[in-house]
């Protein structure tokens, strides 16, 4: 496929693997915690769809085949039942397989092998096998990638236990979370969200892990709490800049992990607020932000001075022409709109 | 084949039998809850995948798979009652009666679980398949699957993989007819399996998998061929069972008397023995003996306590606790 | 398979499509209503695994193939992608397939094919083509089934633009919502919770439709709202008059379609009561539960005396030992236990 | 072949690359969004295949189909420049610019969209298939796919119930040798995709998909074998694509030189027009005719509106309205 259009590539400035910590890409910092899991993990090894020579189709995993060779990094035909069955089937036997699913949208065809043998593998054989798998894909819209493309695919998955979903927003977490996942003993969908590919920020070095299960806050504020995800995090961010000049203090969650979610951090940072707007890409009945605002209402009604407002995308797939792909997906407009309508609420 | 192997898989064959008719009963007495599949008719085939399995290999148990599941827990373990006790949904049972009939496991005899979305385990074998290649240790990863389950698409993504990765993957395909009550030919475009099977380029044969020592010698032949690093195996097992439909019998008269008369495997094997030189007594304590150890497990199945409430939420993940309600 | 355990057979009188209003089963009711439909559209035609002859694995398709012909009445092999792939196109001409995937836990193996074709075949082209397709599955625990054989999986379509999920809790409105689901020219998922498979009630005869995206209020009452789904509208009506003794009037909404659902009806009810409790079997989080949670409070915050009380199933795969799976599965108790606890919030 | 009639698909060839040429251009210049898969190298097949399947038929196009997509346009609907627009997000494309390049869709002249879940299609139009095979229209269903494609599960399912059910399909694989870089014989258990179609039953064929003269008969053949109701028929059209992988050209020189020099199908075709007795002129003619009328609908396209707003939320459901933000 002609790329120049899409996300993609490994570029800027890196001090590789070991080094210190360094401004870089979301790509690279992928890269290289697969690259120090590799190292560290003998039991590892990449599985995916011109994964190896190739690096896969946005280059997270760009120069590992020549590294590891091609018993460890594993270009696979188009049969996406197949890698994932793969990596269940090794990950019973203590290999830790992380796969590449190349567009999120294509997991409805690994849909059963992820949810009825991935996730219930640990359950239903009462602990006696584990599946220590991570499934990477390449999630959400914004580039014109039409209905197929686009997805942002949590939401397929939310209502599933036993599946660890993961949702870095930035170069660091993509790294630390990444081999925290390859860490995990549980299955994980590592969401990978394509407009973040190129974005760069601060890594450390060397092999470093964040924990999983646990959300950050990403800025302290004291009027309206944010949860945000992925894309959503950055545009979270801009809308509270935008609305410290009104003087209003917004503190800004990242979800990063979106199965098991941390609800700790968030009622933490309610109860300071006593108002909230939960953002996420995808659509908005049935999406993260439904059980969100479920479970913020059910734990601090009393302290809640208005109902959690929801950001999503319209209830719509995602549409190729432009223009229209932009009034379907959200962006900073409808967090600040959101920000805004959480400020007018008051018991 | 000599005698003494001849009457090892036939009280193997037994052990099945009797354990199928035993817990059939018990199902239709209310005793064992959901639902039930037995591999009544299917002894011999069952018996054979399991006499050339060791611990150390894997299989992928297919619904109607009581007995092979029996069977290599009594020779790697020597508890086949801990899969009667599954059944029943007891904490005494391999899975401490979470997964029931469809989804018996115990790695520790090799025993990789049965999926009950039917055709799911052609992909998960791979990975078992992938992970004994890469460290060298030549071990067979077994999928048993029936004739209806070779309609699914993974029955195409695993055997390509299979062939293009080399793996050491032996498919046993228990085509006993039928899937429910469709023909296999009306089901595929061959009602031989191997013929959807060949275009993958690894060996594909198909056999009586009524007759014991056909069996074990395919089985056999095929089992050093994956361990000697050749690549995958696929070995259609021709045999028929003896459960219809829920609404009852709904094959001919003639083709159930076929089967179950003059091509039953215990019974072949039976004749063969005495023909060997076995005498019919000696067979006839073989049979006492699988029922009595077999009524001995259902009572040890009942005897069972249930599992502990605990274990409702025990074990979602790994890395977390799930609450309770 | 030996059913002797499982909740089947198409079994009681019925006067026949034509009759009038009598009393008779949930699968006699949808058997009547496949019947009825085939009358009707010449461009029907029903598909499944061993729907023919056999009449399905809960009887619901009986009789129909002896009637219709093998040509309107298909047995297919285990191929769901396939099932589902031959609905879609066919529906694409202006066929009206009505398939049988067997079990509700199977449709992750045709996951793609309604996500991402059905679902979104009227958006993508614009209109040009629609897909009025009905896919019937039993879903539900209960009985014993294990892990793969009972889940409640509206919770993997409830974030999926596109998709009309249909779920009835009694034979009246099985019957009615079948026939408005063949009518519908939007592809629809048609739930049908095996433990009400012999559930009797009152049928109105000949051909009747019930309307789709319609809840029912199916007990009028004044205190506490109980918006539940198929298994949990019986056992909230039980609960409901369990309350009634203590003096606590409960209105119960069968929600009936679950999406897209019928806010009107719930935000009414809970104009008045104030109260509400949210019933679905599925696992807790990111359920249907949460999405209604969510709804409710963004348009009830003001006329809430407590928060939105969920009972759903624990976030876990379902176990097959009998006493675990009646931990996991919600229960009338469960339902009683919420009312109560609801009827404790007051601001 | 008579000269006329192949010229008229030399026309349609470069019709077909002109398109593919010129959308090239504007797409490394950020005017197309999204992604592009060219079907640069293969317009012999699509130019054959589109001269044999009418509006009435059916046809899932691949990825690298826009060249199919506006033969039958031209054909059936005089409207080429829609696909243009369509590729460029406009209110006047064939799907009001919802779909792009991955989803364009026509019914009016028999195309169904190409579905970008590569495979999923194969399930799809089976249903098509039926449908006309129940209302005895002899109208055929042809599903194209590249060779990459054919290692998903649908594959399997696909021309296994094709064949039960005697559907009039055509599965018009394009095997240009690779799926992204893998080459086909990595992928699959073997390079011929014809070996893994074999098994079914029906008849399977492979070509020279750069030969327009052996496309055109066997195409030809196939459609009037499933015209007369003989059921599903599978070709493989060996073919090679221009496009190579975003980080640059993978594929051996001497491979290159051969495909773009040697059997290049316009170049291959235009020797035999002139061998015929079409003059260099006349080709010229055709050449610079469908550079022309490819500027035009770019002109076209580029002057288009943009879809109205109101679009985004528009027929997500046939019963409902969905809200806007
Ligand atoms: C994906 C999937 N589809 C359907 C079923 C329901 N089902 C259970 S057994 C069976 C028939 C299987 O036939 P076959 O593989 O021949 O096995 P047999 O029962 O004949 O031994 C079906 C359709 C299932 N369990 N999984
Ligand atoms: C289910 C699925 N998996 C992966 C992809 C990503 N993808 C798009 S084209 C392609 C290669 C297809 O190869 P082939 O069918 O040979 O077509 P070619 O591009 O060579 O014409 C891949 C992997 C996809 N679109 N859908
Ligand atoms: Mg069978
Ligand atoms: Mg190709």
């Amino acid at each position: 496929m002609i790329a120049a259009n899409t996300p993609a590539s490994v570029d800027g400035p890196t001090d590789g693997p070991g080094g210190k910590k360094s401004k870089t890409t979301f790509v690279r910092a992928l890269n290289d915690a697969l690259d120090l899991g590799m190292e560290r993990f003998p039991e590892m090894f990449l599985i995916g769809e011109d994964i190896a020579e190739m690096g896969g189709d946005f280059s997270v995993t760009k120069g590992l085949w020549a590294k590891y060779g091609q018993e460890r990094v594993r270009d696979t035909p188009l049969s996406e039942a197949a890698i994932v069955g793969t990596c269940v089937g090794s990950s019973m036997v203590g290999m830790r397989p992380v796969a590449e699913i190349m567009f999120a949208d294509f997991v409805g065809e690994c849909y059963d092998q992820i949810v009825n043998t991935a996730a219930k593998m640990h359950y239903m054989f009462d602990g006696q096998f584990k599946a220590p798998l991570v499934i990477r894909t390449a999630c959400g819209g914004g580039f014109g990638g039409g209905p197929h493309h686009s997805q942002s695919v949590e939401g397929w998955f939310m209502n599933v236990p036993g599946i660890v979903i993961v949702a870095p927003s930035n170069p660091a977490d993509a790294k630390g979370l990444l081999l925290s996942s390859i860490e995990s003993d549980d299955p994980v969908l590592f969401l990978e969200h394509k407009a973040l590919y190129r974005a760069r920020g601060e890594v450390p070095g060397g092999y470093h892990t964040t924990p999983l299960g646990r959300a950050s806050v990403a800025r302290q504020g004291t009027d309206v709490t944010v949860v945000a995800t992925m894309r959503m995090v950055p545009m979270a961010l801009t809308a509270a800049e935008e609305a410290a000049k009104e003087g209003v203090s917004v503190e800004v969650v990242d979800l990063r992990t979106i199965r098991p979610y941390d609800a700790a951090t968030i009622l933490e940072s309610v109860a300071k607020t006593g108002r909230v707007v939960v953002a996420n890409e995808a659509p908005k009945t049935g999406g993260l932000g439904a059980e969100l605002s479920a479970r913020i209402h059910e734990e601090c009604f009393a302290e809640l001075l208005g109902p959690v407002v929801r950001v999503d995308g319209l209830d719509t797939p995602i549409p190729f022409s432009v223009p229209l792909e932009e009034v379907v997906l959200p962006d900073e407009a409808d967090i600040s709109a959101a920000i805004g309508e959480a400020m007018r609420n008051s018991r | 084949m000599d005698l003494a192997m001849m009457l090892d898989l036939y009280r193997d064959m037994w052990l099945i039998r009797a354990f199928e008719l035993g817990l059939e009963r018990e199902f239709k007495q209310g005793n064992v809850p959901g639902m039930l599949h037995t591999g009544l008719g299917q002894e011999a085939t069952q018996a054979a995948l399991a006499a050339h399995l060791e611990a150390s290999d894997c299989f992928f148990p297919d619904h109607r798979c009581h007995g092979i599941n029996v069977l290599a827990q009594q020779r790697h373990g020597g508890d086949g009652e801990r899969i009667m006790a599954e059944l029943f949904g007891r904490a005494t049972g391999v899975c401490s009666g979470k997964g029931g009939s469809l989804h018996s496991a115990d790695p520790a005899v090799g025993n990789f679980g049965c999926n009950a979305v039917e055709g799911a385990y052609m992909a998960t074998v791979l990975g078992v398949a992938l992970a004994s290649k890469l460290r060298e240790e030549p071990a067979v990863a077994c999928a048993i699957i029936g004739d209806g389950t070779c309609g699914r698409g993974e029955f195409h993504e695993s055997l390509n993989m299979a062939a293009i990765w080399d793996l050491p993957v032996l498919y046993a395909c228990l085509n006993n007819g039928y899937a429910i009550m469709t023909p296999v030919g009306q089901g595929h475009a061959s009602a031989d399996i191997v013929d959807l099977a060949r275009g993958y380029g690894f060996p594909c044969e198909q056999l009586d998998g009524n007759d014991i020592e056909e069996c074990y010698d395919k089985i056999e032949n095929a089992v050093a061929h994956i361990r000697a690093g050749k690549g995958p195996y696929f070995l259609e097992f021709k045999t028929w069972r003896w459960q219809a439909a829920f609404a009852g019998e709904f094959r001919p008269e003639s083709e159930v008397k076929y089967w179950k008369e003059d091509h039953d495997p215990i019974l072949m094997a039976g004749e063969k023995l005495v023909e060997l030189g076995a005498s019919v007594e000696e067979l006839g304590v073989i049979e006492k003996e699988a029922r009595e150890v077999t009524e001995e497990w259902i009572s040890y199945a009942k005897e069972s306590p249930m599992p502990d409430l605990a274990k409702a939420t025990a074990n979602v993940y790994v890395g977390w606790e799930v609450a309770g309600s």
